[in-house]
């Protein structure tokens, strides 16, 4: 959506600027940690953990995704759910095979 | 082949036009949604004949294994039919590409492509599609597409041979035709995206005044949830389709274990891949598939049987629902189709359980639809005939799911002529009856005239008999256990020598059902010039593309004028009102 | 024939079509790259050996120290920048639609302009990173990681160029629009710049779970 | 009741298939009461509500609450299926034997166009396999000699051989593509996934019986099919196998009579294996 007066658009551009910062210092964060010596367990949950912030800070803030209409949530709730079912299920059916004994 | 055997009817109102278009511009590239639908509906009718025509050569080689086709024998080469004698290689390349082209060529294109197009902007009172550009797009995307997988039979080693499901590591390691099905597949699949965004949009935004979602004919509900089946089903696809590329053209391993021995060679790859990965993404979206196969057959059955009962349908609102919930459940069953490829018992409840699921709505809605007859007053038109023989089709073809559906009882079933009976009952004497249904309906929308009577039933009743003897002893030959895709029929099993006759049967009945077609073939071509003049609503039916636009509708914008909409759209037999029929845009009381 | 809510927003939705349109096309881009990302996870569970390089290998690209993995001969350095390039071309593409709807063409031009250079300067790098792979005869078939590797930042970079021919478009021939219809270029700053965002959210995926896992 | 598909179907010779077999009649069942309830309903509508007779519609249809019924009853009767009959039934097929029931153990392995049979001898144990071993007709498994536990393995193509009221199971496996090992008698039915080993489960509960013959039948003896369900090539259609279900003593004399794998003589340095297809014994 978006702001219409020019008041609310500056207030935005600032907004940008601050998430853009952000965006670059959870980068850092990420590589930072990929050094440190943690559990591989760690490193994936800190990684996909910063990952997910910063997509949700491009998607809530850059696709202004805040202030969007309801259409648009239900048709991303509806995707996300069909997502984890492609990302969960196949993985199950591995997990649960014919047992050897 | 020419796109468009016959030009659309001129458009009446001309006044507002300057500048003619030309030629190639109207009726080629044209953004005209009424356009784009009749050229997906002829691609699309080509296609199914012509698949048609790919197993029409199979029931022959079924019937008499091993003996030379005649006339057409000769033509189909050396390399296929040295003598007229289907080579089994042959055999393997007409059977997935009948599949293939039956599916993603035939069906999908007219169901969505040609009837969606034009009837759904008419029916919610639009101009046209939301996006005209993206909407030509989608259509010279299937175009190609089609064309792709045409001449895949020309190149060496002829077309795809590995199923329409294209398991790897048999496709993997098959001849080049199963790269240019790959091709063709990702060119399908973008002019569905395309088209499918174009569909939501347009129901969404392009509805006029007063037609809320609950005013919808119930067409365009099941084309709205079609389009969302294609939208989010079909991307995984393309995932697969382009690994699957890889992998052939690459030599990448995602779907090749390490070790696999090719005819005694040990195969040159990293390795490491899983034959299986595959196949989730294929059925993820396979299954949401063939509920695109039967949802728009659904809608088109419930106006025409809206229509010809007179009265409105029974149940509107629950089969609305029946359908989103069909639509979200039907992306979590998809293994179903793979109880056999060594599922525990956790995975395979789940799957038998939503697919238990899935079939109550299917039960909900043709239960509505049965319960619509009650009261009516029934008018057996050439539509109606097709719509009404869709209903016990579609129940046969549903109920035969159930025990396909149970892992235990698919043990035996599973890869057997049964499950060819099953989903043949479905999308054949289903889908396609829809299909005729909706052609013999919306044909004096598109041309102001009708099709012929007569002829419609002489179509109409060797069609519906020949269809049964072609699909109805396919259980029989299943239960005994005959495998699907045998090039010999089972004439080596045992086991299969009790049912071996019936194979004769049903291509006795392929070859008549094909001459029943030719009623149809003639009646759809004189008709457009030869048909009997109607006015603009012949069907006295109360929904938008009859009651608010002329026939043909006016060349750009549909409607002489933007209609509103004051009520359901089946308000037939109102009591107090003098005719049995209250179109949804007569102003007056709300109903 | 004009069809509706082409400029404006219907008021029942919200929305105007376009963009309900570039939603759900975003919506099956997030099954596609979720299909290929749920992949690239089932072939890593699936296979111990995964990501593990042979000695030989290691030894023939002069790799130092410990057990290797494939994800050693990738360059986080190089995708570090390329991530930062990216984080920074969302800005600029905001920053190019606010401009506009500020009606400051001029700010809107080089905002715009920054942006195809940031993805310019995107695809150079991912060049360099290819042909340096290629040079030490790293393909797609060398082992399932590098295939998975190559066909998702493969993916992604085709991704970007088609954004940047569009991006292109706006910024040269397709800008006409802002002087016949201003709020329409609006929308399709707006849309396009979705999209742009979309590609970089994948790519602040890709990055950990290729490069840095 | 329960045999109501019964003269459609192959023989049952397995000890689990009867449940099956009863499951799928008695879903055949349910799938018949609908389609027949429904028709009569269908056909009488039909008749009775045809434009002729019944000039005008009733606007409001039917006000019963029957469909609500049926429905339910539907829901209900596909609960009970589902809970009662299905689960449990997967559930025990894919139950492992219990290890003191001694099971035999035998691989088959599928290839386009075989079964390769595979049973560990004496001792039990399964010889390690290569596939860089595999020759042809000498050594389709690419048994290792060096493996001591290979030398007494008995190998052979498209035939089995079973002992009758014992546990068997078949670890499947296969060296190409995609095949599924389907003995139509046994209600038996798996896919065989390359690079995966699947333990396939199941009981004889009869002999195979002498008027039982085929042509291809190993050595006089009456046999069955092994068929091959899964689209896997230009031979699909003939990937046929056979196998006979002996009394316990005839099988074990059976094994006793078979000649134990011989090593190959030892490959060339440079690998020369001959591209040639696997041809069926038939
Ligand atoms: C349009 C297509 C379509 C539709 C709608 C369906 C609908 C269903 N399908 Fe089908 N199916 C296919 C097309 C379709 N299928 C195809 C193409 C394949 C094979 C693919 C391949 O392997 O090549 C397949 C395969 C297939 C399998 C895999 C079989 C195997 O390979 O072993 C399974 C298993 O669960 C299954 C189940 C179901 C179920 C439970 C439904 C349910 O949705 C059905 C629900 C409907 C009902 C329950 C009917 C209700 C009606 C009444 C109660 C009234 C009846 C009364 C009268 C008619 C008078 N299908
Ligand atoms: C939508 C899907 C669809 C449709 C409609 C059909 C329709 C038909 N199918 Fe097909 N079939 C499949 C999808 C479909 N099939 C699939 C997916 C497979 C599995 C493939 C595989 O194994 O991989 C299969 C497999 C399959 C087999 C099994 C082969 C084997 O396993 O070896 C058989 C055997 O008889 C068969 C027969 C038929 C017949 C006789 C028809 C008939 O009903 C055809 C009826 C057609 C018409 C009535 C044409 C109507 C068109 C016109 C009249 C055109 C008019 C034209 C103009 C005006 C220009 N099909
Ligand atoms: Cu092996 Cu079919
Ligand atoms: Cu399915």
């Amino acid at each position: 959506m978006g702001g219409h007066t020019a008041e609310e658009i500056r207030g935005e551009i600032r907004r940008y600027w601050i998430i853009g910062l952000a965006l670059f210092l959870l980068t850092v964060i990420t590589v930072a940690v990929s050094y440190l010596d943690v559990s591989a367990g760690m490193a994936v949950f800190v990684a996909l953990l910063i990952a997910c912030i910063k997509g949700g800070l491009v998607a809530a803030v850059f696709m202004h995704l805040i202030s969007e209409r309801q259409a648009i949530y239900a048709l991303l709730i509806l995707t996300v759910v069909f997502f984890a079912v492609l990302m969960i299920v196949p993985i199950g059916t591995r997990a649960s095979p014919i047992p050897m004994g | 082949m020419s796109v468009l055997e016959k030009p659309p009817p001129e458009a009446e109102d001309h006044a507002d036009h300057h500048h003619p278009e030309p030629f190639w511009k109207r009726y080629i590239f044209s953004q005209d949604h009424k356009v784009i639908g009749l050229q997906y509906a002829f691609t699309a009718l080509f296609f199914l004949l012509f698949g048609f025509t790919l197993m029409i050569l199979m029931r022959w080689q079924l019937a008499w294994p091993g003996r030379p086709i005649p006339i057409i024998g000769g033509l189909l080469g050396e390399a296929n039919a040295p003598g007229g004698i289907m080579l089994p290689e042959f055999y393997n390349q007409l059977g997935a590409m009948h599949g293939t082209i039956m599916v993603f060529l035939g069906i999908v294109p007219l169901a969505v492509g040609a009837f969606g197009n034009y009837v759904v902007p008419l029916q919610i009172g639009a101009p046209d599609m939301a996006f005209p550009k993206l909407n030509m797009a989608s259509y010279w995307c299937y175009f190609p597409g089609g064309l792709i997988m045409l001449a895949s039979f020309f190149v060496p080693g002829g077309a795809a041979n590995s199923g329409w499901t294209s398991y790897p590591p048999l496709s993997t390691i098959a001849t080049q035709g199963q790269t240019w099905w790959l091709v063709g597949m990702i060119f399908l699949i973008t002019s569905s995206l395309l088209g499918s965004v174009n569909f939501i949009v347009t129901i969404f935004q392009l509805r006029v005044k007063g037609l809320t979602f609950m005013r919808l004919p119930f067409f365009v509900h099941a084309q709205l949830v079609t389009s969302f089946l294609l939208l989010l089903a079909f991307p995984p696809l393309e995932a697969a389709g382009i690994f699957q590329l890889l992998d052939r053209v690459l030599n990448t391993s995602f779907f090749q274990p390490s070790g696999l021995v090719i005819s005694g060679e040990v195969l040159e790859a990293a390795g490491g891949g899983s034959p299986l990965l595959w196949q989730h993404l294929f059925w993820f979206l396979a299954h949401p598939e063939v509920y695109v196969l039967i949802l728009p057959a659904l809608g088109i059955v419930a106006e025409v049987i809206a229509n010809n009962t007179r009265k409105p349908l029974w149940g509107y609102k629950s089969m609305v629902y029946a359908t989103i919930f069909l639509g979200f459940m039907s992306f979590i069953v998809w293994a179903h189709h793979m109880f056999l490829t060594g599922m525990g018992t956790t995975i395979s409840s789940f799957f038998q359980t939503t697919t238990m699921i899935i079939s109550i709505p299917s039960v909900v809605i043709l239960t509505a639809l049965f319960i619509s007859l009650w009261g009516a007053s029934i008018r057996f038109t050439t539509p109606m005939l097709f719509a009404l023989a869709f209903l016990p089709m579609f129940g046969i073809g549903g109920l035969t799911g159930l025990p396909l559906g149970l892992s235990p009882t698919d043990i035996h079933l599973h890869d057997t002529y049964y499950v060819i009976g099953h989903f043949h009952y479905v999308v054949a004497p289903g889908t396609i009856f829809a299909m005729f249904a909706g052609i013999y309906y919306w044909f004096p929308k598109i041309t102001g005239r009708k099709m012929n009577d007569f002829l419609g039933r002489l179509h109409f009743w060797p069609s519906f008999i020949f269809i049964n003897g072609i699909f109805m002893p396919m259980f029989i030959v299943g239960l005994a256990g005959v495998s699907r895709r045998l090039w010999d029929g089972g004439e080596q099993y045992a086991h299969a020598q009790p049912v071996l006759e019936w194979n004769l049967f049903m291509s006795i009945s392929a070859f008549g059902l094909l001459f029943a077609q030719i009623p149809f073939m003639i009646n759809l071509f004189w008709s457009i010039k030869k048909g009997k003049k109607v006015d603009s609503n012949p069907w006295q039916a109360t929904t938008l593309e009859w009651a608010a636009a002329p026939s043909p509708p006016v060349g750009h914008g549909n409607f002489v004028e933007v209609p509103a909409v004051y009520r359901g759209p089946y308000e037939y037999s109102v009591p107090g009102h003098p005719d049995d029929y209250l179109p949804q845009n007569l102003p007056g009381k709300e109903g | 024939m004009q069809i509706p809510y082409t400029i404006e927003e219907r008021p029942d939705t919200g929305l105007y079509n376009a963009k309900l349109g570039i939603w759900l096309f975003l919506a099956s881009e997030v099954m596609l790259f979720g299909a290929l990302f749920s992949s690239y996870v089932l072939l890593r569970t699936g296979d111990p050996g995964f990501m593990t390089m042979s000695h030989d290998v290691a030894e023939a690209l002069h790799l130092e120290g410990h057990a290797h993995r494939w994800s050693d001969v990738l360059s986080v350095p190089l995708a570090f920048v390329n991530t930062l390039v990216l984080i920074f071309s969302s800005v600029t593409i905001v920053m190019s639609w606010a401009s506009l709807r500020l009606k400051d063409f001029g700010k809107f031009r080089l905002w715009m302009g920054l942006t195809i250079l940031c993805a310019l300067g995107f695809m150079g790098i991912k060049a360099i990173e290819y042909s340096s792979k290629f040079s030490h005869h790293l393909y797609p078939e060398t082992s399932n990681f590098l295939g998975v590797y190559f066909t998702l930042t493969g993916l992604h970079a085709l991704h970007v160029i088609g954004g940047l021919i569009v991006l292109a478009y706006l910024w040269g021939p397709g800008s006409k629009m802002w002087k016949s219809q201003p709020q329409r270029f609006v929308n399709r700053v707006e849309t396009v710049g979705l999209y742009w965002h979309f590609v970089d959210l994948v790519w602040i995926f890709l990055f950990p779970t290729l490069y840095l896992l | 009741m329960k045999d109501f598909l019964a003269r459609w179907m192959p023989l049952d010779a397995s000890t689990h298939g009867a449940e099956l077999d009863s499951m799928n009649a008695l879903v055949h069942w349910l799938m018949a009461v609908l389609f027949v309830g429904w028709a009569l309903y269908f056909l009488f509508v039909l008749f009775r509500f045809r434009a002729s007779r019944q000039p005008k519609a009733v606007y409001e249809g039917s006000k019963s609450h029957f469909s609500t019924w049926i429905e339910g009853g539907v829901v209900v009767v596909e609960a009970i299926l589902l809970i009662g009959f299905a689960i449990p039934a997967w559930a025990k097929w894919v139950t492992p034997h219990p290890v003191d029931s001694d099971p035999l153990v035998v691989r088959v392995v599928g290839e386009q166009f075989a079964w390769n049979v595979h049973y560990p001898g004496a001792d039990g144990v399964f010889g390690q396999t290569d596939v860089h071993l595999i020759a042809g007709g000498t050594n389709p498994l690419g048994l290792d000699a060096k493996d001591p536990a290979s030398h007494d393995d008995i190998v052979s193509v498209n035939q089995l051989h079973l002992p009758v009221d014992r546990p068997i199971t078949v670890l499947l496996s296969t060296k190409d593509v995609i095949h599924s090992f389907f003995l139509p008698v046994m209600r038996v039915k798996q896919d065989a996934i390359p690079g995966q080993e699947i333990p396939v489960r199941f009981e004889a509960k009869m002999t195979t019986p002498p008027e039982s013959t085929l042509p291809a039948c190993a050595a006089e003896k009456s046999c069955w099919e092994i068929a091959c369900a899964q689209l896997c090539g230009l031979g699909h259609y003939r990937m046929r196998g056979f196998y006979t279900v002996h009394e316990q003593g005839a099988f074990e004399s059976w094994l006793a009579s078979q000649d134990p794998f011989v090593a190959p003589p030892e490959p060339e340095p440079e690998p020369e294996a001959t591209p040639e297809e696997a041809e069926p014994a038939a």
